[in-house]
């Protein structure tokens, strides 16, 4: 069964790493660590599944339209809060505390409108295609989260280090005053990087979804407490970093409840966190760097 | 110079620095006489402003020695070298720019202000008087700076030349016997170098010791008693401004051919 | 000698409190000029106003003939009118390379610039000695340097720089005022601000004074350098 | 008379929460005064409910000597891993005392005496409306004075940057320390007052949503003064109350007016500067 | 005058498909009643609060419809979770709080004050593994249960009491906290150690999750549930899932008695939707305290009334849809008075076709 075990880490650490690339997303070009991330991550799969079972949406329709759905959800949030936010050089916290306010709202929105109950993708969208590897259960869909987590790390990564964008992206993350001053529209990519952080968190939620196959207004919350245990774990703001951190948490969770106990899962990879942090301070990729005077 | 016979208050012996294979500093000696104003120059990127962080225990040295009145500082924290009587401003200005500048300057006073917990929660008459005692040394400071008629003002929002005079400010309150500046004087205009070269005259003459780095050649050449110059990590030249500024190596290295 | 920058006007408010109140002036085309004053008059607001990265509270700034003071900033770099900040605003996570590669982040001749790079690493050749090295290791005046040769990078028109020589060792003091000169002399007109005033004047075509937020002199460089309040309140009698 | 007794027999406990409430935020307001973002607040209360909830049920002790207990011991665990932890800084920190509070909660899960994930139940009712006044006072008095003093500025030095605050002579460690260890011990008497008016407690009251509810608290109501996170924890702790009628637009109003609050005060409901302004001005208009 | 009576249920939350029955079934009864002319004459006017399944709303509501709206008596909640936390305030109060759902053990430990007409899972869950073992012929099974809620905790206890005293071996033992979704680690775990059957002590929420993930990872063998898999609703997700599943109830909605069938046809009337189980018993626990009622002459002072209610409730019984019933005095653990548990017999049923059956011994 160790095989089986880490084939489930494999997908839920992936599945981790996914809904925490949007969120380092943020962190690390906003400097705002948005605790609506849940949210937006539960309103992608609820994008996904009204499409399917309303529009009868096959489950690539479904698959981008909650990628737009949640990627406007984290565009308005921008414009509509963070900005005015900035605008008023709000202290640090500030944001992080307006984005808690919105993750309440979208999730008693999302109540409101579907109630609170589970709800599943219809059985004939589910993708099928199950098969025997030795004696692993291994599922299409299990292999089509793996590959698409770990796909749109490399494409992210590489933009972010090999172009100007990127570049311009870490300028505007150390900071805005500068970025402006070198003709980057600050504002823009603001707006573009919060529209592709929701949308990374959409894709992760219909993923989730159909993975367990439940949807419910609060999915998001237990999420994104490992979202914020992925990104430190990993080093804040960083790509690879959030790939790391989330195969770790994955791992870490299931192995323990394997092989320790069912109730072993958040303690050892929490204590495990706690560990790592006292000996790199600054997550596993985290670099601080400060001229001392 | 001024006072020949003082016993040495720093002495820097071999000292030398590294960041990974970087070599910073080299074998770097000089000593720092009580009661006068020492210059160190150099190029950008010498090393002096590591040599304020080694002395002043945010770095700790990979060579040599560091003596302050005949006790050596290396490993001592940070907060006991100031409490030794050591104290410095930054190159790139660190004042509290969210407290206003009275309480700037307190803050420097920390150390001198020595009630305990008991006091402070009953508002002891010690306690009141130490803090009134406080408010009125800082305010005193403040206004050799000039800056007394601001006191209440956020510090951010001064501008960045009042900002310099804040920190020094600061670092007097802390009652140093060594002051260590870090270009007192750059983004000041010749007029208000001029005023903030009498007011570390006045310091020195009080007995302080200054030690500062500082590009504006008429300002230390005027100001210093002797100078060292340091020149990719090494000590090229020591000695009075007269003799530095004609040494053909510290012109070569840093001060260039034509005056101004 | 056409006028490439033209401010009317100029006022700009912290809160309540008013630092820039009222400035003309003007900037021609191909010249150096000067702007001094004393700590706190307003030079830097000033220049960040140009820049747009704080809004006036009225006025005008006509940039080459349009009114550019309601755009944003990044619009006011891509028309060529490139600041140099106080306080130097350098990336210092970034890598020396990269804070020059994102210097050019508005041009559109992608193709120059290797060249321009090039010329950076002449002008300073500390560098390109520190090319893969955090700009946030470099020294105090390596990061001036970095600062001035990332705004080069731009091509701008119009080039504002506060305070470039602060913090710098004289020869590269002379080194910078001499690269000012020469870059001038190739067709760039220059805003500069600087405490060292008897060297800003020297090279200084024109120069205005500027004290608690308003212009109180204005004339040719050689004259201000001449003027004896000048001489009195700024180059220390 | 009547109505007052249904009232209080009613809102009680809603008052009580305020009144424990505004000593969390109060407790995050010292770490943060210090530039601590430390979430561990909620699990050192935690840590103070269980502590003193045991010793009521189990050995009986008086109500004051279990209140000083469950002070004391989140105290002696800050004391223990804050050597460590406070090393770290900003998110970083947060994450590690988040962490640090999973852990906490997990050891209680786990653990045979506290009752494991069902919690404990029963406890006796012992805390009474003049307790919370009365700690709440002193708590407030002593941070107002703490705050006007070197102390307070030493706080607030570090806060604003560790590196100059050093080599201002503070002791930036043991401050650091100082307020971590305090926040700790107002966080335990806070729990230990909370646990002996609920009935019960249990594991899952003192995890990442409750420290992010006290974080919220505090910044809300604004952390340039002690009034800020009083204000912040009333409001909303009230809020859900007074939204009660709206049923299922509840949260969603809730969710809203944070989101308001913020937008239109990004520096707290109460910022003492705006404050002090806004009276200077109005002085200013009537001479 | 009317008779006003509290209603605490979970209409929102995990709870919710639960809690929802509830009132559907105290609404219809108490249209039924007033429409015959209420208690000697005295309409029942219900108040209806969401306690949202958790402890603190339930404590909330409670004392609100308690000193508020100064209600006769409560009914609810409906977890015992939130029952261990509420009940004490009406108990304290001096009122009558009638449980219509919450089984758990030590419920009615909570004083005299507390009744309820839901059956213990000590009285059901011998029977339901009986026959489950009875009939696939069981060797060994697996467990798997929510180990931070009473109900599911204690419905764990139960269990495993039962499985040891039926002989049958434990494959392995597994647990997970309310709001998980992810069983996969726990059910491979499970599947690697080869039981015949899954014994679940769960809510819902967590059942219908738990079940889908079993067979996603090829688990082919039959679950045995307790009363938290009482909701038709579960098995409604996947017909597959749950096929074969053994659970056990003190109500059938095949039980040809007269009261059932016209409690079933009136709720199929009312909502359009099918009864279950915890619709029937809010139902009946509404007769029966009506038929207290009966026997109480009311004075309009609330105290005297509450407690004139506690005297008369013991006595009551009823033929109602979930059969005959009476209450039996509860035996406390301390020797401190406790309240009042039902007497009844389960029923047992298999789910087939995504419904249940009647389990007829073949
Ligand atoms: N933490 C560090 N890591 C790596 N290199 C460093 C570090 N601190 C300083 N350096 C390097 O050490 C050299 C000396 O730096 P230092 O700040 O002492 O120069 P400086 O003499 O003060 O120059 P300036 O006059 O420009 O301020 C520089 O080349 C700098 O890049
Ligand atoms: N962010 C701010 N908030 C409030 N007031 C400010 C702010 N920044 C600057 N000021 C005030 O505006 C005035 C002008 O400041 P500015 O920085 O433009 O001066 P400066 O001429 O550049 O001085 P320096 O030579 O010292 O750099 C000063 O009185 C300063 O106190
Ligand atoms: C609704 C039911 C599933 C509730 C459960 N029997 C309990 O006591 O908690
Ligand atoms: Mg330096
Ligand atoms: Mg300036």
């Amino acid at each position: 069964m160790l095989e089986q075990q880490l084939l489930n880490a494999l997908t839920l650490g992936s599945v981790y790493a996914l809904f925490a690339l949007g969120f380092t997303l943020v962190f690390g070009v906003l400097a705002v660590i948005n605790l609506s991330h849940g949210a937006v991550f539960m309103v992608g799969s609820y994008a996904a599944l009204a499409m399917v079972s309303h529009l009868n949406a096959p489950l690539w329709a479904a698959l981008l339209g909650a990628m737009v759905v949640s990627g406007t959800v984290g565009l308005l949030v921008d414009v509509l809060v963070l900005k005015p936010l900035r605008a008023r050089n709000a202290p640090h916290l500030i944001p992080m505390i307006a984005t808690i306010g919105v993750g309440i709202m979208l999730t008693s929105a999302a109540q409101g409108l579907f109630g609170a109950e589970v709800l599943r993708f219809p059985e004939d969208v589910m993708p099928a295609g199950e098969f025997m590897v030795g004696d692993v259960h291994v599922r299409a869909l299990e292999i089509a989260i793996v590959a698409i987590a770990f796909l749109l790390m490399a494409v992210l990564f590489t933009i972010l280090k090999r172009t100007q964008l990127g570049r311009a992206l870490r300028a505007i993350a150390e900071s805005p005053k500068a970025a402006y001053l070198l003709g980057i529209n600050v504002e823009g990519l603001f707006h573009i990087t919060s529209f592709v952080a929701a949308a990374l968190g959409g894709i992760a939620g219909v993923l989730i979804g159909l993975n367990f196959n439940a949807i419910t207004p609060f999915m998001g919350q237990p999420m994104l407490h490992k979202g914020i245990a992925v990104i430190i774990l990993g080093g804040m703001g960083d790509i690879r970093g959030a790939l790391i951190g989330g195969l770790f948490l994955g791992f870490a969770e299931v192995i323990s409840k394997a092989y320790l106990s069912s109730q072993m899962g958040d303690a050892v990879a929490f204590g495990l966190l706690f560990l790592i942090l006292l000996v790199r301070p600054s997550g596993l990729f985290g670099r601080k760097l400060e001229r001392k005077a | 110079m001024n006072a020949p016979q003082q016993p040495n208050l720093l002495s820097i012996r071999n000292v030398g620095k590294h960041f990974g294979g970087l070599h910073v500093l080299q074998d770097v000696s000089f000593e720092v006489p009580a009661g006068s104003i020492y210059g160190l120059i150099g190029p950008n990127g010498a090393g002096k402003t590591t040599v304020f962080n080694l002395i002043t225990g945010l770095l700790t040295p990979s060579a040599g020695q560091i003596d302050f009145q005949g006790q050596s500082l290396i490993g001592l924290e940070p907060h006991r070298i100031t409490h030794q009587g050591i104290a410095r401003t930054f190159q790139n200005i660190r004042i509290f720019k969210e407290m206003d500048l009275l309480e700037n300057v307190m803050v420097g006073m920390h150390d001198h202000l020595d009630y305990g917990g008991f006091g402070l929660f009953f508002n002891s008459p010690a306690c009141r008087a130490a803090e009134k005692k406080a408010r009125e040394r800082a305010l005193e400071l403040l206004s050799w700076v000039g800056l007394d008629h601001k006191a209440d003002m956020l510090a951010d929002n001064l501008s960045y030349g009042d900002q310099r005079k804040l920190e020094f400010a600061r670092a007097l309150a802390t009652e140093p016997k060594l002051l260590l500046l870090d270009e007192p004087v750059a983004g000041m205009n010749p007029s208000e170098k001029t005023i903030l070269m009498e007011e570390i005259n006045n310091i020195r003459n009080r007995g302080y010791g200054v030690f500062m780095i500082e590009h504006d050649m008429r300002f230390v050449m005027g100001l210093c008693d002797r100078i060292a110059v340091l020149n990719f990590g090494r000590i090229i030249a020591e000695g009075t401004p007269d003799e530095v500024r004609n040494n053909p190596d510290v012109i070569e290295a840093y001060l260039g051919k034509e005056d101004e | 000698m056409s006028v490439l920058l033209r401010v009317h006007d100029l006022a700009v408010a912290y809160g309540h409190i008013e630092a820039v109140k009222g400035l003309d002036f003007h900037l021609n085309e191909g010249e150096i000029t000067a702007l001094v004053g004393a700590n706190g008059a307003g030079k830097s607001t000033t220049l960040l106003a140009l820049s747009g990265l704080i809004k006036a509270s009225r006025g005008k700034i006509e940039f080459q003939g349009e009114d550019i003071s309601r755009l944003p900033a990044h619009q006011i770099v891509e028309r060529g009118l490139v600041q140099v900040a106080e306080g130097r605003a350098i990336l210092t996570t970034l890598t020396v390379e990269e804070n020059l590669q994102l210097g050019a982040y508005t041009r559109q001749d992608k193709e120059g610039i290797p060249a321009s790079m090039e010329e950076v690493y002449q002008l300073f050749p500390r560098l390109k000695e520190r090319a893969q090295q955090f700009a946030g290791n470099l020294s105090g005046g390596e990061q001036q340097m970095l600062a001035i040769g990332r705004a080069l990078m731009a091509k701008p028109k119009l080039l504002l720089l506060d305070e470039p020589s602060m913090g710098l060792a004289p020869i590269v003091v002379q080194e910078i005022f001499r690269i000012l000169v020469e870059i001038n002399r190739r067709g760039l007109t220059i805003l500069l601000v600087e405490q060292n005033v008897r060297q800003a004047l020297k090279i200084a075509k024109h120069g205005y004074v500027i004290e608690t937020g308003k212009i109180v002199l204005a004339d040719s460089g050689a004259n201000l350098l001449a003027n004896p309040k000048v001489e009195e309140a700024y180059l220390g009698g | 008379m009547e109505w007052f007794n249904d009232f209080w027999s009613t809102y009680s406990t809603l008052v009580f929460s305020v009144g424990v409430h505004a000593l969390l935020a109060l407790s995050i307001w010292l770490t943060l005064s210090c530039g601590l973002l430390s979430l561990a607040n909620a699990a050192f209360m935690g840590v103070g409910a269980y502590v003193s909830a045991l010793l009521t049920l189990h050995l009986d002790w008086s109500f004051p000597a279990v209140l000083l207990a469950g002070g004391v011991a989140p105290t002696l665990v800050a004391l223990i891993i804050g050597a460590p932890v406070l090393r770290l800084s900003g998110v970083y920190l947060a994450m590690a005392t988040l962490a640090f509070g999973e852990v906490v909660r997990i050891t209680v899960l786990n653990l045979e005496i506290t009752g494991g994930p069902e919690g404990l139940n029963g406890i006796p009712l012992a805390t009474e409306g003049w307790h919370i006044a009365l700690i709440l006072a002193v708590t407030v008095y002593g941070l107002a004075r703490l705050r006007r003093s070197k102390v307070g500025r030493a706080f607030e030095s570090i806060k604003e940057d560790e590196v100059a605050a050093r080599l201002m002579g503070i002791n930036v460690d043991r401050y650091k320390l100082l307020a971590f260890a305090l926040g700790a011990f107002i966080a335990g008497v806070a729990g230990a007052l909370n646990a002996h008016f609920t009935f019960f407690i249990s594991p899952r009251e003192y995890g990442f949503e409750n420290a992010v509810d006290i974080l919220t608290m505090a910044v809300l109501g604004g952390t340039s003064s002690l009034i800020g996170p009083m204000l912040g924890s009333s409001i909303l702790t009230l809020l859900p109350e007074l939204l009660r009628s709206l049923q299922d637009f509840r949260s969603l109003v809730n969710g809203a007016v944070l989101v308001l609050v913020v937008l239109f005060l990004p520096k707290g409901l109460w910022e003492s500067r705006r404050i002090k302004a806004f009276f200077k001005r109005l002085k200013g208009g009537e001479a | 005058a009317d008779i006003k009576i509290g209603v605490a249920a979970a209409l929102t939350g995990g709870a919710a498909q639960y809690g929802v029955s509830i009132r559907n079934g105290f609404q219809l009864a108490a249209e039924e009643i007033n429409a015959k002319g209420g208690i000697n004459g005295n309409k029942i006017q219900l108040v209806i609060e969401d306690e949202q399944g958790k402890k603190e709303e339930g404590i909330n509501v409670f004392k609100k419809l308690i000193f508020q709206d100064k209600v006769l008596m409560v009914f609810g909640p409906t977890l015992s979770n939130s029952m261990f936390a509420a009940g004490p305030v009406a108990n304290a109060a001096k009122t009558v709080v009638f449980g219509t759902s919450v089984t758990a053990n030590g419920i009615t430990d909570i004083g005299p004050y507390v009744f309820r007409n839901s059956v213990m899972e000590s009285d059901v869950l011998p029977v339901t593994v009986a026959t489950a073992t009875k009939h696939y012929k069981l060797k060994k099974v697996a467990v798997i249960y929510g180990n931070d809620d009473a109900f599911t905790k204690s419905g764990y206890d139960v269990f495993k009491k039962v499985l040891e005293d039926q002989k049958l071996p434990v494959t392995t033992t597994e647990t997970y906290v309310k709001g998980d979704v992810d069983f996969k680690a726990q059910l491979t775990k499970i599947k690697g150690s080869n039981p015949d059957a899954v014994v679940c002590s769960c809510l819902a929420e967590e059942a219908a999750n738990i079940m889908l993930q079993a067979r996603g990872l090829g688990i082919k063998v039959p679950f045995i549930g307790g009363n938290g898999f009482n909701s038709p609703k579960l098995f409604e997700i996947s017909k597959l899932a749950g096929e074969g599943t053994f659970v056990g109830s003190p109500w059938s909605n095949t039980n040809p008695a007269p009261a059932n069938k016209a409690f079933v046809a009136s709720y199929v009337k009312k909502y359009n939707a099918e009864p279950n189980q915890f619709a029937a018993q809010a139902f009946d626990a509404l007769h029966v305290a009506a038929a207290a009622l009966q026997e109480v002459k009311l004075s309009g002072d609330v105290n005297t009334d509450r407690e004139a209610l506690k005297n008369a409730l013991p006595k009551a019984t009823i033929n109602g849809a979930t059969g005959p019933f009476k209450f039996r005095a509860a035996v406390t653990k301390t020797g401190k008075p406790g309240g009042w548990d039902a007497d009844q017999k389960p029923f047992i049923y298999v789910v087939k076709g995504g419904k249940f059956t009647a389990f007829d011994g073949k």
